[in-house]
C-alpha cells in the first residue's frame, strides 16, 4: 500500500535522558521505540511536537552513527520549547524528521574543516564534529571556533573537555563576557579568525550561530580567501511545516526547509534578504 | 469529448450532479458580488459574474482545517485528519481553475500533502469559460491565463441558446453521460468556439507592459526600486490581499486542547505574508519588518520565486488583490512602475 | 436583638459595586444606608461632541446586561429629535430584541444570582452538586435568549444592528425559522422553570409604593407608551421629568429620584401592577401558578414578576417572529438629515423604565444628553423597604438579618453600574 | 497540583466582559473544573483575598481605584486585563478630553468635592499586566484561550494582525466598497469581525495591530468622505488614552 500517512503526522517519541547544560538548555535523547532506525544527516533538523501546545524545529545534535536515540540540544525560547523542558524521561512526544539537507558531508571529505560555532550554533555542528571525529581519517584538519557570550552558556562542556584532549583537534573557546573564574579567550568568535593559518580551496567552512554573527565570519572568511563555494551556513527562520508549504521560512526564492537548512554562501549571496 | 448542453437543461444537469456529491455554485451576496457557497438550487449568474470574494480554494485548502487529533491521557495518542467528500465547483472561471492548478503544484511537488490531495481527487471541476473582461481589475490574459486547456472536469462555453461542453478528463465525461441531457458537438461548433476565443482577444485593456516572461528578470533586478518605498507608506499591512488570492497559500499551524486540557487538535490555518509577524523568529528578528519588503516579497513570490521555481505565472490576473485592497494599491500599476523603472535605467 | 451594626461590603450577584449600612440601637434604627460607591462613569462627557449615529453605540456601554434597551432607548431618542418613525419591520424586530434580553437578563437573575440563596450556597457553582439539571436549564435558556439577541442583534452586550432609522443587517429567514423552532422546543424548560422557583419561598413582607412603568392600551408595554405612576396617572414620555426627579445623595455615586412620594419602585414588579391586564394569557396563568396576586407589594415577589414577564416574552417572541416571516423581510436603508433638535426615548428595561435625552446641533453633534437609570429610581425605595423591613426582623439571628437583607436588595435585581452613569440633571437638592 | 485560585474584579465598567464570561453558559462549568473561582462578585457571594489569578475588569478612575489595583498585583501571580477598559481604557477615556474639575461640577454641583474622579486609564498604566482579553465585549472564545494558555503556561493565540484577515476569511463584502468606512484594518482581529460582519463599521474597540499605519488609514478615511475630524474622532471613540499619552 502506498504510505497514506499525512505529511503533518509525527511520530510518538519517548524521552530517554535529560540533560540540563546550561540555564537556558537542556539535552534530550528521544526514541522511536524501536519502532525504526532513525538515519540522519549532520545538519538535518526534526520538528518536534508538545501537543497541545505546538511544533519547533530543532537541529539533531548527536552523532549520526547512533542510530537509537536522536539527541536534541533546546534552547527555552518560546512556547514548545518551554514546554519540552518541563517534561522528563519517560515522557511521550512527537518528531517528524529528518528534514532539511544537511551538510554535505560526501564533498566535505578529504578537505580541512573549520567550525565556527556561535552560541546554540554548537547544536547542529556537534552532529557534525561527531560524524568527523568517528571518520576523522577522512578528513584534513579539525579547527572548531566556538564562543558564547558568557562562561556559563558554553554548552556541551564534556564535549568541550574531550576534543581538547584530541590531539588533531585545535579547539579555540572564547567568551565575549568573562567572569572572575574565567581563564580562556575572550572577545566575539570572529577576532580568532585572522590568526589561522588556512589553506583557502582545500577548507570549508561551517558556521552557525546567530544572524549577527554572520555577517562578520563573513568578512574574516572572505578575508581568508574561502571559496564561497566552501562556506557554509545554516539559516534560521520561523517554520511552521518544515516541509516547504507554509511559507513562513521562504527567504526569496528559496525554502530554508527543503533547500536548506544549510547553504553555502554563494546561493547566500544572491539572496538579498538572507544576511 | 465535446457536446453541446441546451440552456434550459443545465440546471437538470446541476440537479443531477447533487445526487451524489456536495455541489457549490455561485451566489449573488449583493449586487456586484458574489460567493461560491452550497447550492440549494440552480440560479444563473454564470454569465454575469465577477470573480467570488473568495476563490473556490477554500473547499480544497479550507481557511482552517484540522491535520491532528491528539490525546496525551492515559497515554499519547495522535491521529492524522485528512477530511474530504465528494463535491462539485460548478461555474469555476479560467483564472480560479488556474489558480487551483497551480496549488495543485505546490501541494504535490517536493512533498505531497493529503489534505490537499485528497479533496483535490475527490472534487470535480465544472468551468465556465469567459468571453469579456468581467470587471476593470482583470488581466487574466496578461498573465497567460485567459485561456485554459486543462485543470477542469468540464468547461462550458456560452453560445446564446445552449453551453458548449469541453470535457477535460474520464471523470468529466462520466459525468455528462450520466448527469447531463446533451448533443454531441460538431464541427461547426468547434469553428464557432475557435472565432468566440479569438475575437475576445486584446479586450483587456488592464494589462501589463510587457511579456510576462520577462518578469522574473525584472524583479529580481528590483529590490531596491522606490516603489516599494511609495507601497510602504501606502500599505496598511492589513492582509487582504493574501487572503482572497487564490494562489496564496502559506499558513499557520496551531495546537488547541480542548477544556478537558488533554485532548484537542492541530490546526492549520490560512496566514499571510504582508503581515507584521509572518517571519519574525523566536529571537525577535524580522526577516521583513517593513510594509514595502513584505508587499516586495509577495509580489516576488507572483512574479519571481514562484514563477522562477515553477515555470509560470503564480498570478492568474484575477484581480481579486487589486480590488479588495483598501487603499488601492493595483497589481497592474505596480508591475507596470517595476517595468518602466527597470526601462529608465 | 437590639442593637446590630451591619456593614455589608459589596453586595455580591448584583451588577456593580455597592454596601449596605445599618445602625439599630435599642431596636430603632439609627442609620440605614445603601451605599453606591461604583465609580462614575460621566457619559454626559462622553456623547458631547459625537455625532447622533454614535449615540447608542457610547451608551450602550453604561451596562452590558441591559445593553439591548440602552440602544433602544438611545436610538428612540434621537429618533423623536430627528422627527422619523421607523418602518414597522425595525419596529418588530427591536421588540423582539427586548424580549430577547428581558428573558436573558431576568433568567439570569433568578437561576445565577438569586437561586443560590434559597439553596444556602454561595454562589450558583455551589449548585452544581445537587441541583446540576435545574442550573443547566437555566444556562440553556440564557443560551437561547442570547442567541436570539445575536440573531437580531448581531450578539447581546452591546449590540451591533440596531442603528438610527433601521438594522444595519436583518436575520436571515431561515436562521429566524431555526430559531422559532428552538424556542418552541423549549417550552418544556419555561415549565419546569416555573416548577422549579414555585417551590422556593419568598419571605413576608409588604409595602405599599408608589409604582412607575411605561404603559400602553395595545401592549403589555416595554418598547413604548406613557409613564405611568400607580399613583398619579400617564403622561407622555417627553414630560418625562415631571415623573422623575432625581437628586444627589453624598454615600451614592448613583442619584436618587423620586416621584410623588419620596421613592417609587420600577422593574418587574410595577409592571405587572400597572399593566396585568395585558400581560399574555399564558404569563397570567403563570402568575396564578406561582401565587402572584394582582397587585403585590411585596418587593421580594418582585423574582416571581420576573418568571411572569419570561413566560409573557416567550410567548410575545413566537408572536413577533411568526409576523416577521410572514410580512417576508427586507433589508432597509433610510436616509436620514440631521437637525437641530432635542428628544426623549423611553423604554422599559427588564430592571424598569429607562429614559434617555438627547439634545443635537443642525450637523447631528449632540450637544446634551440625559440618561435616567432603573436601578437608580429604585434606591431611595430599596432604602425605604429597608427601614420598614429590618424593625420587623430584629428578633432573627445576625446572618439570617443579613441575608434577607441582602436578598431583598437583590430582588429588585440593582444594576449598579447601570446606575452610576451620572449625567447632568436638573436635581432637586435634598 | 492544586486548583489555581482565580478571582475576578471590576473597576470602573459596564460589567459587560464578566457577562461575556457568563455567557459561556456550559463551558463555565467544565472551568470551574479547571480553576476554582474564589471572588466573583457579579455572580457569587464568596470572597477570598488569596487567589493566584486576578481578572481584572474596567479602567481605573478613581482615586482609591489605583490603591485597589496596585493591592490586586501584590496579591496576584497572573493579572489579567479584562475588556477594552482594562486593556485599552476604553469608552470611559471620552471624559479625559475635559477638565475633571468641570466634569465633576457639570454632574454634581456644589457637591462636587464629595466625589471623586481621575483621567480614566487602562490598568496597564497603573500595573504591570501579564494577559490582555480584548475587546467591547471581549469574546468569550478568547477568554476561553486565555485561561488554557495560562493553565498550559504559554502565549495565548491572540491575533496580532488586522481585523480584515478575520473579515476577509468569512467572505464579507467590505464596507469600504459599500461606501462606508470601517477601523478593521488598522484594529487587532480576534473578534471574528463581528462588526463588519453585521454590516457596521469596526469601531477599533480591541485597540492596533502593532505598527498600524494610521496616516495612510486616515487619508483613506478622508478619501472616503469623512473630514480631518470626524476621522479623529473615529480613532478616539475606543483609542482615546492612547491619544492623550
Ligand atoms: C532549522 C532550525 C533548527 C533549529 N535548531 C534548534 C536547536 O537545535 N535548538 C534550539 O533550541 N532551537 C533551534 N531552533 C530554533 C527553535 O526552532 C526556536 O527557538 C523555536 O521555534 C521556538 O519555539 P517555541 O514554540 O518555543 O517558541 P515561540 O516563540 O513560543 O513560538 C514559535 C514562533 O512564534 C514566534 N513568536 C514568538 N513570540 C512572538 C512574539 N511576541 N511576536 C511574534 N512572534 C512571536 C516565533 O518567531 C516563533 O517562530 C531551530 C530553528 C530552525 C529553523
Ligand atoms: S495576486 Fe491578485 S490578481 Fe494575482 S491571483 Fe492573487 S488575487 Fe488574483
Ligand atoms: S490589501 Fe492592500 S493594504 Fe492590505 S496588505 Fe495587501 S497591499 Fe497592503
Ligand atoms: S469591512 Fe472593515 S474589517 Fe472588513 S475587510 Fe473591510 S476594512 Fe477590513
Amino acid at each position: 500500500m502506498i504510505n497514506n500517512n499525512s505529511l503533518y503526522l509525527p511520530e510518538i517519541a519517548r524521552i530517554v535522558s535529560v540533560r540540563q547544560l546550561t540555564e537556558m538548555e537542556k539535552y534530550f535523547e528521544i526514541s522511536t521505540e524501536g519502532k525504526k532506525e532513525f538515519s540522519f544527516n549532520p545538519g538535518q533538523f526534526v520538528q518536534l511536537s508538545v501537543f497541545g501546545i505546538g511544533e519547533a524545529p530543532i537541529s539533531i545534535s548527536s552523532s549520526p552513527f547512533n542510530k537509537d536515540t536522536v539527541g536534541l540540544c533546546i534552547r527555552r525560547m518560546g512556547d514548545v520549547t518551554t514546554a519540552i523542558h518541563k517534561l522528563e524521561i519517560g515522557a511521550s512526544v512527537g518528531i517528524r524528521g529528518p528534514l532539511g539537507n544537511g551538510f554535505p558531508v560526501r564533498e566535505l571529505k578529504g578537505k580541512d574543516i573549520l567550525f565556527i560555532a556561535g552560541g546554540l550554533g554548537l547544536a547542529p555542528l556537534r552532529s557534525m564534529i561527531s560524524y568527523v571525529l568517528e571518520k576523522r581519517k577522512d578528513f584534513g584538519r579539525i579547527i572548531i571556533l566556538y564562543g558564547t557570550k558568557s562562561p556559563g552558556e558554553l554548552l556541551f562542556r564534556d564535549d568541550l573537555e574531550t576534543w581538547r584532549q584530541i590531539e588533531d583537534i585545535e579547539l579555540i573557546i572564547t567568551v565575549n563576557r568573562p567572569d572572575k573564574d574565567w581563564t580562556g579567550r575572550t572577545g566575539v568568535i570572529t577576532r580568532f579568525i585572522p590568526s589561522l593559518e588556512l589553506e583557502p580551496q582545500n577548507t570549508y567552512a561551517l558556521v552557525v550561530g546567530p544572524p549577527v554573527m554572520y555577517k562578520y565570519a563573513l568578512l574574516e572568511l572572505q578575508e581568508k580567501l574561502i571559496p564561497e563555494n566552501n562556506i557554509i551556513m545554516s539559516l534560521e527562520r520561523r517554520m511552521k511545516c518544515g516541509v516547504g508549504k507554509c511559507g513562513h521560512c521562504q527567504i526569496n526564492g528559496v525554502y530554508v526547509c527543503l533547500d536548506g537548512p544549510e547553504f553555502r554562501y554563494h546561493t547566500l549571496k544572491f539572496l538579498s534578504e538572507a544576511i | 469529448m465535446r457536446v453541446l448542453i441546451d440552456k434550459k437543461d443545465i440546471g437538470f444537469f446541476f440537479e443531477s450532479l447533487k445526487e451524489e456529491n456536495t455541489v457549490y455554485g455561485v451566489k449573488q451576496k449583493e449586487p456586484g458580488f458574489y460567493v461560491f457557497d452550497e447550492a440549494e438550487t440552480f440560479s444563473d449568474p454564470l454569465d454575469k459574474y465577477t470573480p467570488t470574494l473568495l476563490p473556490p480554494k477554500k473547499y480544497l485548502f479550507p481557511q482552517k482545517e484540522t491535520l491532528l487529533k491528539f490525546s496525551t491521557t492515559p497515554s499519547l495518542k495522535v491521529k492524522q485528519l485528512i477530511e474530504f467528500k465528494k463535491q462539485v465547483i460548478f461555474g469555476v472561471r479560467p483564472c480560479d481553475i488556474h489558480g487551483i492548478k497551480l496549488l495543485d503544484k505546490v501541494f504535490t511537488t517536493d512533498h505531497e500533502d493529503k489534505n490537499y490531495t485528497q479533496k483535490r481527487a475527490n472534487t470535480i471541476i465544472i468551468g465556465i469559460d469567459c468571453m469579456k473582461p468581467c470587471y476593470k481589475y482583470a488581466y487574466c490574459e496578461s498573465v497567460g491565463c485567459l485561456d485554459v486547456e486543462d485543470g477542469f472536469d468540464v468547461l462550458l462555453t456560452d453560445m446564446g441558446d445552449c453551453f458548449y461542453a469541453l470535457i477535460g478528463t474520464a471523470q468529466g465525461e462520466a459525468i455528462i453521460r450520466k448527469n447531463a441531457r446533451f448533443i454531441n458537438a460538431n464541427k461547426s461548433d468547434d469553428e464557432k468556439i475557435k472565432c468566440m476565443k479569438e475575437e475576445r482577444r486584446g479586450l483587456f485593456e488592464n494589462k501589463f507592459a510587457t511579456d510576462i516572461s520577462n518578469l522574473p528578470l525584472l524583479f529580481k533586478n528590483a529590490d531596491n526600486d522606490p516603489v516599494w518605498d511609495e507601497l510602504n507608506d501606502r500599505c496598511l499591512g492589513c492582509g487582504r490581499c493574501n487572503i482572497v488570492c487564490p494562489t496564496c497559500y502559506c499558513f499557520d499551524v496551531f495546537d488547541c486542547v480542548d477544556l478537558n486540557m488533554s485532548s484537542g487538535e492541530r490546526c492549520r490555518q490560512w496566514d499571510a505574508c504582508t503581515l507584521k509577524d509572518f517571519a519574525v523568529v523566536a529571537t525577535g528578528e524580522n526577516f521583513r519588518s517593513t510594509r514595502g519588503q513584505r508587499l516586495r516579497h509577495r509580489f516576488n513570490r507572483k512574479f519571481n520565486y514562484l514563477m522562477t521555481k515553477h515555470n509560470t505565472s503564480f498570478c492568474v490576473g484575477c484581480g481579486r488583490c487589486s480590488r479588495s485592497c483598501p487603499v488601492k494599491i493595483d497589481v497592474v500599476e505596480t508591475v507596470n512602475a517595476v517595468v518602466n523603472n527597470r526601462k529608465t535605467k | 436583638m437590639h442593637d446590630l451594626d451591619i456593614n455589608i461590603e459589596h453586595i455580591t450577584r448584583v451588577e456593580g459595586h455597592g454596601n449596605i449600612v445599618i445602625d439599630v440601637k435599642n431596636g430603632k434604627v439609627k442609620e440605614l444606608r445603601l451605599d453606591i460607591i461604583e465609580s462614575p462613569r460621566f457619559f454626559e462627557a462622553m456623547v458631547r461632541g459625537r455625532t447622533y449615529k454614535e449615540a447608542a453605540h457610547i451608551t450602550s456601554r453604561i451596562c452590558g446586561i441591559c445593553a439591548v434597551t440602552h440602544t433602544t432607548t438611545s436610538i428612540k431618542a434621537i429618533e423623536v429629535a430627528l422627527g422619523f418613525m421607523p418602518s414597522q419591520q425595525t419596529i418588530k424586530l427591536r421588540k423582539l430584541l427586548l424580549n430577547a434580553e428581558f428573558i436573558q437578563s431576568h433568567i439570569l437573575h433568578i437561576y445565577f444570582l438569586t437561586a443560590p440563596d434559597f439553596f444556602g450556597v454561595q454562589s450558583i457553582f455551589g449548585m452544581v452538586k445537587d441541583n446540576k439539571e435545574s442550573i443547566v436549564r437555566g444556562m440553556r435558556l440564557k443560551a437561547l435568549a442570547n442567541d436570539l439577541c445575536a440573531l437580531v442583534g448581531g450578539r447581546h452586550v452591546h449590540p451591533i444592528t440596531l442603528n438610527v432609522g433601521c438594522f444595519s443587517k436583518i436575520p436571515e429567514r431561515k436562521n429566524l425559522e431555526r430559531l422559532r423552532e428552538r424556542i418552541e422546543d423549549s417550552r418544556g424548560d419555561i415549565e419546569d422553570t416555573v416548577k422549579f422557583f414555585k417551590s422556593l419561598k419568598t419571605p413576608e413582607f409588604e409595602r405599599e409604593t408608589e409604582y412607575i412603568s411605561l404603559t400602553h392600551p395595545d401592549e403589555y408595554a416595554l418598547y413604548d407608551g406613557n409613564i405611568k405612576s400607580s399613583d398619579n396617572g400617564e403622561v407622555n414620555p417627553s414630560e418625562y421629568l415631571k415623573r422623575v426627579k432625581e437628586y444627589i445623595v453624598t454615600h451614592s455615586t448613583a442619584k436618587h429620584a423620586k416621584s410623588r412620594r419620596d421613592s417609587y419602585m420600577v422593574g418587574s414588579l410595577a409592571r405587572f401592577n400597572n399593566n396585568y391586564e395585558r400581560l399574555h394569557p399564558k404569563a397570567k396563568e403563570v402568575a396564578k401558578e406561582m401565587g402572584l396576586k394582582h397587585p403585590c407589594y411585596n418587593p421580594y415577589m418582585n423574582n416571581v414578576a420576573q418568571i411572569v414577564e419570561i413566560s409573557h416574552c416567550y410567548e410575545d417572541s413566537i408572536r413577533l417572529i411568526d409576523e416577521l416571516l410572514s410580512d417576508n423581510l427586507k433589508e432597509e436603508t433610510v436616509g436620514l438629515v440631521p437637525k437641530a433638535a432635542s428628544g426623549v426615548g423611553t423604554t422599559e428595561a427588564p430592571r424598569g423604565t429607562l429614559y434617555h435625552e438627547h439634545e443635537l446641533d443642525d450637523n447631528g453633534k449632540i450637544t446634551y444628553g440625559n440618561f435616567i437609570i432603573p436601578t437608580a429610581q429604585n434606591l431611595a425605595n430599596i432604602e425605604n423597604d429597608l427601614k420598614a423591613f429590618v424593625p420587623e426582623i430584629l428578633s432573627k439571628q445576625r446572618d439570617e438579618i443579613i441575608l434577607d437583607i441582602e436578598m431583598l436588595v437583590r430582588a429588585y435585581d440593582p444594576c449598579i453600574s447601570c446606575a452610576t452613569h451620572l449625567m447632568k440633571v436638573d436635581f432637586v437638592n435634598e | 497540583m492544586s486548583k489555581i485560585k482565580a478571582a475576578f474584579f471590576s473597576f470602573t465598567s459596564c460589567e459587560g466582559c464578566q457577562l461575556t464570561v457568563l455567557t459561556l453558559e456550559e463551558q463555565l462549568l467544565e472551568l470551574v473544573e479547571l480553576i476554582d473561582i474564589v471572588t466573583f462578585r457579579e455572580a457569587m457571594s464568596e470572597k477570598s483575598d488569596v487567589y493566584d489569578l486576578a481578572i481584572v475588569e474596567g479602567s481605573i478612575s478613581r482615586n482609591s481605584e489605583i490603591t485597589q489595583v496596585k493591592k490586586i498585583r501584590d496579591t496576584a501571580k497572573v493579572v489579567v486585563a479584562l475588556g477594552a477598559c482594562a486593556t485599552i481604557g476604553g469608552v470611559n477615556c471620552l471624559k479625559n478630553q475635559y477638565e475633571m474639575d468641570a466634569v465633576k461640577k457639570i454632574v454634581y454641583g456644589s457637591m462636587a468635592d464629595n466625589f471623586d474622579t481621575i483621567p480614566a486609564r487602562p490598568i496597564e498604566a497603573v500595573i504591570k499586566v501579564d494577559y490582555k482579553i480584548h475587546g467591547c465585549p471581549i469574546d468569550k472564545d478568547e477568554f476561553v484561550e486565555v485561561v488554557k494558555a495560562i493553565l498550559q503556561e504559554r502565549k495565548p493565540r491572540i491575533p496580532e494582525y488586522s481585523v480584515c484577515v478575520e473579515c476577509q476569511m468569512k467572505e464579507n463584502i467590505c464596507l469600504f466598497e459599500k461606501g462606508m468606512v470601517c477601523l478593521g484594518p488598522i484594529t487587532r482581529a480576534g473578534c471574528k469581525a463581528i462588526c463588519p460582519t453585521y454590516n457596521d463599521g469596526c469601531v477599533g474597540c480591541r485597540g492596533l495591530i502593532d505598527d498600524p499605519n494610521v496616516s495612510s488609514h486616515k487619508k483613506l478615511l478622508t478619501d472616503h468622505g469623512l473630514t480631518i475630524d470626524e476621522a479623529i474622532a473615529k480613532y478616539m471613540l475606543f483609542g482615546s488614552y492612547n491619544k492623550n499619552a
